[in-house]
């Protein structure tokens, strides 16, 4: 038997409010589920030393990225009793105001969406090998770090 | 032996390009490598630099044939 | 100087996927807003001594209900760093796999987002008059309560 | 003195109605009244119902002419 591929995280620039709208629309045939918690990243327009970020360049190690995601989403899968988790990320340039994450969990009960989301959120930033170039208004940039 | 090695983000571009494959002495030492090339590319903030080898972070290996080494800077996912 | 008049929560029937994809594209010239959080509740098909749920009918206690939510959305900004907060609850009928409850919340950074949206459904389930008749298929009904 | 009461959910269904106003004796407690009503209609699980005066949750008050009284069964919002 083949294995399943992975589903793909990684989309071209940012993510449209479409595709969440979208995401929740393809669920509401799974009677099963009760709440979905969904988190969005969104790229603000911080101001450094007088200058103002406009955009966020991603890029990643795409194939250790894949790699953990899939990880990740199957470590939420077995910690909590989740009917679905989607992931969308942002690859390229992301600018101020647009979604350049997207995480959606879905499950019987609130408690669960929420942390299954919370959890997926948190490693997320802090274990896939993606980038950030944050471009200021003058073409300067300088890159971005997770706190 | 030869290897693989990949540069991200600000290393990148304090390297100057993303790839390349170098040919290193058999039983090389994962750090005494990363040291030896923080040095020649002068990496800045070595410590915040995480190694991948085949896709799987790692912090000592004796290197060998056709190993994918990544420099990873920190992570700004999200 | 007149107050305010608070923006309502009811809508009539389900959530449109829609109305949250709007609210999502609303937010994007907000460039100080880094993250949403989002609450979705959805009409689970329970099955209960062998009869399954089709639909919940909401009723409140609107005048009492609106004026709660208000209170409630009043004590999540005076407690979180909020940039915005929506909430939108359902009245009337509402079939399995829809949406009949959606809150969200936005701040500069995702920790803030993520407390003020659990804040806030806690809140509503806990505090506000609202009043939900399980409906069967065989058109029978028991009351729904929160736990 | 007139009161307004209101009844919701499965109390309005055990009441057969969902409002109506009665004429009670000045100063009639809040708790008197609602065990009174609670015989009258037979409201089941009463330990469960909460009582609003004027759109705000009471325990105990004195009612007033005019007052707004509302029974209601368990919350199940969202």
């Amino acid at each position: 038997m083949e294995k399943k591929k992975p589903k793909k995280v990684f989309v071209s620039g940012a993510i449209p409010p479409e595709k969440i709208a979208n995401s929740i629309a393809n669920h509401q045939s799974k009677t099963e589920i009760g709440a979905h918690s969904i988190f969005l990243g969104q790229i603000r327009a911080d101001e450094i030393e007088g200058k103002t970020v406009k955009a966020i360049n991603y890029s990643a190690y795409e194939e250790m990225a894949e790699k953990v995601f899939h990880e990740i989403r199957e470590a939420a899968f077995s910690r909590f009793d989740m009917t679905c988790a989607h992931i969308y990320h942002s690859l390229g340039e992301v600018k101020t105001g647009e979604i350049c994450l997207l995480v959606f969990t879905s499950s019987a009960h609130r408690k669960t969406a929420i942390e299954a989301c919370n959890f997926l959120v948190e490693e997320i930033k802090a274990k896939v090998p993606v980038f950030g170039k944050e471009i200021f208004e003058d073409e300067t940039h300088q890159w971005k770090v997770n706190r | 032996m030869k290897i693989h090695v990949k540069y991200f983000g600000q290393v990148a571009e304090a390297v100057g390009k993303t790839e390349e494959v170098l040919d290193l002495e058999k039983g090389t030492n994962l750090q005494d490598f990363k040291t030896r090339q923080v040095r020649a590319y002068r990496i800045p903030d070595p410590h915040s630099v995480q190694i991948a080898v085949n896709q799987d972070l790692m912090e000592e290996k004796d290197l060998e044939e056709g190993d994918e080494i990544a420099f990873l800077p920190p992570f700004a996912g999200g």
